[in-house]
């Protein structure tokens, strides 16, 4: 069985793996690099748990192939954070008890992250539509939409 | 009881001491524990849904490429029928057992026969390819009532009607009846009355992490298990029934845990996880994938309920009789007798007969979701006072206050109502602004109750003090809704400390003391209640500290403000928390405390919910435009969690009244086994979900805490229901209120 | 276990060489791979060879012609969705291929993908086809250019050969006048797939007289219907009330839809009448809007 | 004494008594009674019931003390989700 050797850029961080052809990205991140913030509930693209943005663009993990990170910029949960002082999504996420299990809440807040940055004033539909691909079962969503829209106020006041 | 006092912690909302870890990715949840070495096992499912097995034949897939050992039930010891207590509710070992790994048939379609450790998943599937299995299929039962008629494919040979027949098995494993008064004279007397069927389907609980495992037996023979659940003490009694080992050779870890609901109280995975460790003396994997969870862990039961009820002309109820039909799945064991138990428990009845059947049939055994029972009958209740109320001419938050349970009511289940927040909860609701908002074109309003139990079981709670006066907690209580908050603020307000010096820990099975599962709503409850206790004794032990060091008797040191000060003693100063932890050694050694308690005295719950729909009658399609949930919670520790509790309840009640069914063929196979069209509400199917607290405090619970998680769900089927049924001007019995089904009514009307 | 060859042609023609390979070679196209991945985790598609079509420059652009616009296969949904004259000119086609999925898919299923796959109930085509879409198709001996239409053939089945990959989409640019909408049907507001899904492009003169009109009609019957005789009954209306229920009641005879989990046969007749009406009357609108 | 309530189900198991007198200051004490008076209920209601003393309901305790005249009544143990 060989293995496709990939150069490509998580975080920041110029990564090196070898991956099976028919491997995830999710997959190769989760076990291969151990980067397991991201996460699977269904590997068919319905629920989001495993949200990644690849060359900026929001994307379901478990539809990507891991050889096809070849060359790109591929940012996770890992990374939102600067060191330990949270992003603002992340902060208004914990103020607003926005999670409950938090099974569902990296591919949350990496979602939002691309909403705010494409759309920095959602209304309350936008963020529900443009989150709509990202499941919860705990929470009603209501606490997360709230969280979203917090955090997109919050930020821009700081910008 | 302490709760008119003003609170310096409970009732705040404090960020939840494990959130920062969630937020980050950095919380380790079940599938993301690793071990050097590790194996990843990977299960053989029934091609049918009812079939006997031949033969098994594993060779091949055991020399196989990368295989280091296949399992089959034989296995595992072969248990005696007993049930035994194991989790919320009995269970009998034998068939947890047969539904880990089938044993001679196979009851559904998805049902595990076989397992392979490889050296890698792929292996291990593809090794599942090589495993021949020689079937005889057999005649297949999927509705209740097929499976309760005498010429009923039977499941199991040697199950009998209790009280029916000996010689003849039978699909109905259990029967309830509960009885009061004369329904003959009471339906005689009543001015109103109204018989309806009513139906619901199998929903999954649908969290959104897959069961999962990781398992590591010793030479010694002790077994590891790191998993994902709401109970790592039934996780343990589980594995060590059916694999005929000793409590005390397992150790159980949780990990953190991605919704459960219920589901994540019993076993599937773990028993072969460390079977397949031990016979290959590696670490091993397991982790279901979506299509496993949604076709081969517990949903919950299909029903099929017929309540008759009758009314005076002055709106009080005087007759009703119900017949509760409950699918279990393919063993017994469904939430019948809670479902019969809820179902006239919030209302005042004189006469009334009700009769319950638990029902085996060819779909995957169900398992405990969100008030098991409970929202099939308030579903079919809830519906049908809504009804009567219409027929009454009168307003159906009035029509339950006349009738709403108070008090010193006998429930319909048998004992007196303690202290409990119905009416409050009505008025509540009736108060609300959204009960009288004004509707649009094709909108309409249902509301709909709910009543729930809530339970206490068994809990215990370590505190440790650090030498510099901050505390950890210790449980053994799996957190599924942010309960470490809760723990946190119970310590800081006993110990009258910052919430920021504590460490709420969930631990493993050998360093927490027992604790049940987490479920039933009563972790706040039992487990808090345990840490109260705890905390109690913690601050008795540091008051006798201080009287030791200032010479003077224990009983004239009172605690205030973290410290203990001596009132008579105006030359003591007070000893703070950390000063008393820093001269613990000279004081008596460390700091430590510890409670354990079976918790009694858990306070029922009620709900009251109003939903708004908009319907295209030309579509059938339902939009849930506004939505209010009210409950009584006794008193809200951590708001935040309780609201969502209140939200996620509704929201989960809001999928089941409008689009989650499991769709089966007529051989059995489940056709939706996916997210994409199992369809649980997604963010822009909802508006925000309001909530109203109300308290009426708990007289059993040192705080008055009654649990909050089970009640949300039972409101909203019947809620939902007759807000459709207002907007299309329809009466829906028939759940899930797909468009299909919905525009088919509207056809009919 | 074989394993799966895996590559990236950054040209049409360093995919020639690979697309000659792939007629003996069990391949598959990767575009998106939203739908593609699903089935190779289900075992449902066991290529030998995935050719990765998304580094080749003539797949990926989207060119705003005057009279023309050239749509690659590989372009991701939510590019097009970016794209505001994309957006004013083929605003049913966005429609079509915005409906698929969440943000997630968005990012990555493509025209090209979500044609080729051959989904009876695929968002994109109805639309495309309304809109008089051409595909060139690309293969080692040139290329080729064939209606939308012709693309599926089956449920899962395309005329393409095994050694074709579908290039761009070419449609015309729509005259002052003329408009396209696509709408669907799902139990929920996302993450479904269509229970039906209707598209029409219809052209309005200044007097409100409808000049030209096609619509088609998705997940009713093994591959998109056409529905000349509802066109024909439009053209030379004012598209009033009257004519759009009788379009309406055309549109529910049509097709052979089945049923599943995802609706009824039945219930498949009655919304494509209520979408068919409901889409005719948007993209009038829309049509009515482009006369200036 | 107490006044202890059947439920219909346990009823069948007692030949349709519907209600009976008690003394016992505990459910230990409670069960054990029964027991006398029909070999086997105390067990039963052990393992598959809990005890309700004036509507509370008491789960898997033996040593819950019982008040002189108060009401008793048994329903099938609870669990939740």
């Amino acid at each position: 069985m060989s293995k496709t050797h990939v150069t490509t850029t998580i975080n920041g961080d110029a990564v090196e793996y070898l991956c099976e052809v028919d491997q995830s990205l999710l997959d190769v991140l989760r076990d291969t690099l151990e980067l397991t913030g991201t996460k699977e509930g269904c590997a068919t693209g319905d629920c989001g748990a495993c949200s990644v943005s690849l060359d900026g663009r929001l994307v379901c993990s478990c539809l990507v192939l891991g050889v096809e990170a070849e060359g790109k910029q591929i940012e996770t949960i890992e990374g939102v954070a600067n060191g330990t002082e949270l992003h603002p999504i992340q902060q208004k996420f914990l103020e607003n008890a926005a999670l409950q299990c938090g099974i569902c809440t990296p591919g949350f807040i990496v979602a939002t992250k691309a909403l705010l940055e494409k759309n920095p004033d959602p209304t309350e539909e936008e963020a529900r539509y443009y989150l709509a691909g990202n499941l919860c079962r705990c929470t009603g969503y209501d606490k997360i939409i709230r969280a979203v829209l917090d955090a997109a106020a919050e930020m821009r006041g700081a910008a | 009881m302490s709760t008119n006092k003003d609170y310096k912690w409970i009732g705040t909302r404090p960020i939840r001491p494990d959130g920062a870890d969630k937020v980050t990715g950095r919380a380790a949840f079940g599938a993301d524990k690793n071990l050097p070495g590790m194996l990843h096992a990977k299960i053989l499912r029934s091609p049918f849904a009812h079939a006997k097995i031949l033969s098994i034949d594993t060779s091949a897939a055991e020399s196989a490429s990368g295989v280091l050992a296949v399992m089959t039930s034989a296995d595992m010891p072969d248990l005696a029928s007993e049930m035994g207590e194991a989790g919320e509710s009995a269970v009998d070992f034998r068939d947890l057992s047969h539904n880990i790994l089938a044993s001679g048939k196979v009851l559904y379609h998805g049902h595990a026969v076989a397992a392979v450790a490889a050296t890698s998943a792929k292996l291990a599937l593809a090794a599942l390819k090589l495993i021949k299995v020689e079937y005889e299929e057999l005649p297949v039962v999927l509705e209740i009532e097929d499976a309760m008629a005498d010429d009923a494919p039977i499941l199991h040979e040697d199950q009998f009607t209790p009280g029916g027949s000996k010689d003849k098995p039978s699909n109905v494993a259990a029967k309830m009846k509960l009885p009061r008064g004369d329904i003959d004279k009471g339906f005689a007397e009543a001015d109103i009355i109204i018989e309806r069927e009513f139906t619901t389907p199998t929903v999954h609980q649908g969290y959104i992490e897959p069961h999962a495992v990781t398992a590591s037996m010793s030479a010694s023979g002790h077994a590891d298990i790191w998993c994902c659940t709401q109970g790592t003490f039934v996780v343990r009694a589980m594995t060590a029934k059916v694999l005929g080992m000793d409590v005390g050779k397992i150790k159980v870890t949780p990990s953190e845990i991605g919704g459960g609901f219920g589901a994540k109280t019993t076993v599937y995975l773990e028993p072969i996880a460390v079977k397949l460790s031990e016979k290959t003396g590696r670490p091993v994997k397991m982790v279901m994938d979506r299509e496993e969870v949604l076709r081969a862990t517990g949903p919950t039961s299909a029903s099929v309920i017929k309540i008759k009820l009758g009314a005076t002309n002055d709106g009080k109820l005087i007759a009703a009789q119900g017949s509760l039909k409950y699918g279990a799945g393919a063993f017994k064991g469904s939430p019948m007798a809670p479902g019969c138990m809820c179902v006239f428990a919030s209302y005042e009845i004189p006469n009334f007969l009700i009769r319950g059947f638990d029902v085996v049939l060819n779909k995957p055994k169900v398992a405990a979701y969100r008030a098991p029972g409970a929202p099939m009958a308030a579903f079919a209740m809830e519906s049908l006072m809504n009804e009567m109320a219409t027929k009454l001419n009168l307003d159906p938050i009035e029509f339950r206050l006349k009738n709403a349970v108070k008090e010193g009511s006998v429930a319909a289940y048998g004992p007196k109502f303690p202290v409990i927040g119905f009416v409050e909860t009505l008025e509540a609701a009736k108060a609300h602004p959204h009960y009288s908002a004004p509707l649009g074109k094709n909108q309409g309003r249902g509301v709909g109750t709910g009543f729930w139990f809530n339970i206490g079981m068994q809990s215990s709670a370590t505190i440790n003090v650090n030498e510099s006066g901050s505390v950890t907690v210790i449980t053994g209580s799996a957190d599924i809704g942010g309960s470490r908050a809760s723990m946190a603020l119970f310590v800081a307000e006993e110990l009258d400390i910052s919430y920021d010096l504590i460490t709420p820990l969930v631990s493993n099975t050998e360093e927490a003391g027992y604790c049940d599962v987490t479920g039933g709503s009563r972790t706040t409850f039992a487990t808090g209640m345990a840490v109260v206790k705890a905390s109690k004794n913690l601050v008795a032990n540091m008051r006798k500290r201080a009287a030791k060091t200032w010479g003077i008797d224990i009983d004239d040191v009172t605690w205030e403000d973290g410290a203990a000060i001596a009132p008579a003693a105006a030359d003591k100063q007070p000893l703070t928390m950390a000063q008393i932890a820093t001269s613990a050694a000279k004081t008596g050694g460390p700091l430590t405390a510890s409670a354990s308690l079976t918790a009694q005295g858990a306070g029922a719950g009620f709900g009251v919910h109003i939903c708004d729909v908009e319907v295209d009658p030309e579509t059938g399609k339902t939009d849930v435009i506004r939505y209010t949930a009210i409950q009584d919670a006794g008193k809200a520790i951590h708001p935040s969690y309780v609201e969502g509790q209140y939200q996620g309840g509704a929201v989960q009640g809001i999928g089941w009244a409008l689009n989650e069914e499991y769709v089966y063929n007529d051989k059995g196979v489940l056709q939706n086994f996916g997210f994409l069209d199992y369809r649980m509400p997604v963010a822009n199917d909802l508006p925000m979900i309001d909530t109203v607290i109300v308290e009426v405090p708990n007289p059993s619970h040192p705080y008055g805490v009654r649990g909050v998680g089970e009640t949300p769900i039972v409101p909203p089927l019947a809620a939902v229901a007759e807000a459709v049924n207002n907007a299309a001007g329809v009466r829906i019995c028939h759940l899930p209120i797909s468009p299909p089904r919905l525009l088919a009514e509207i056809d009919a009307k | 276990m074989e394993s799966v060859q895996y590559h990236a042609p950054q040209s049409l023609e360093d995919a020639v060489p690979l697309l000659k390979e792939a007629r003996t070679t069990p391949s598959r196209i990767l575009a998106g791979g939203t739908d593609l991945l699903i089935q190779m985790r289900a075992g449902v598609k066991t290529p030998e060879m995935l050719i990765d079509i998304k580094k080749i420059p003539e797949l990926t652009q989207l060119e705003m012609g005057a009279d023309q616009i050239r749509l690659g296969a590989a372009v991701p949904s939510a590019v097009m969705d970016e794209n505001a004259e994309l957006h004013q000119q083929l605003p049913g086609v966005v429609e079509g291929m915005e409906l698929i999925g969440s943000t997630q898919v968005q990012g990555r299923a493509t025209p090209g993908g979500n044609l080729c796959n051959a989904s009876p109930a695929g968002d994109g085509a109805p639309a495309m086809i309304v809109s008089s879409g051409q595909c060139v198709i690309f293969g080692p001996n040139g290329t080729r250019t064939i209606p939308v239409e012709e693309v599926c053939t089956a449920p899962g089945r395309t005329s393409l050969a095994d050694d074709e990959l579908l290039q761009e989409f070419i449609f015309p640019a729509p005259k002052p006048g003329q408009s396209d909408a696509y709408l669907r049907f799902i139990p929920r507001n996302e993450m479904d797939i269509a229970v039906v899904g209707v598209a029409a492009n219809i052209t309005v003169d200044a007097s409100g007289t409808c000049t030209a009109a096609k619509v088609a009609l998705g997940a009713i019957a093994p591959t998109v219907v056409i529905a000349t005789d509802i066109a024909a009954l439009l053209v030379g209306t004012k598209l009033d009330d009257d004519t759009l229920a009788a379009a309406a009641e055309m549109a529910s005879g049509l097709g052979s839809p089945i049923s599943d989990k995802r609706g009824t046969t039945e219930f498949r007749h009655r919304i494509a009448g209520v979408l068919t009406r409901r889409v005719i009357k948007i993209a009038a609108a829309r049509a009515g809007e482009r006369l200036q | 004494m107490l006044q202890v309530d059947l439920s219909f189900d346990l009823q069948q198991f007692c030949g349709g008594l519907e209600s009976l007198k008690v003394q016992a200051t505990n459910i230990r004490e409670l069960l054990e009674q029964l027991d006398i008076r029909f070999p086997g209920l105390g067990a039963k209601i052990e393992k598959e019931m809990a005890v309700t003393i004036n509507g509370v309901i008491y789960q898997d305790t033996l040593i819950e003390p019982i008040e002189d005249g108060s009401e008793i009544y048994f329903i099938p143990k609870i669990g939740g989700g």
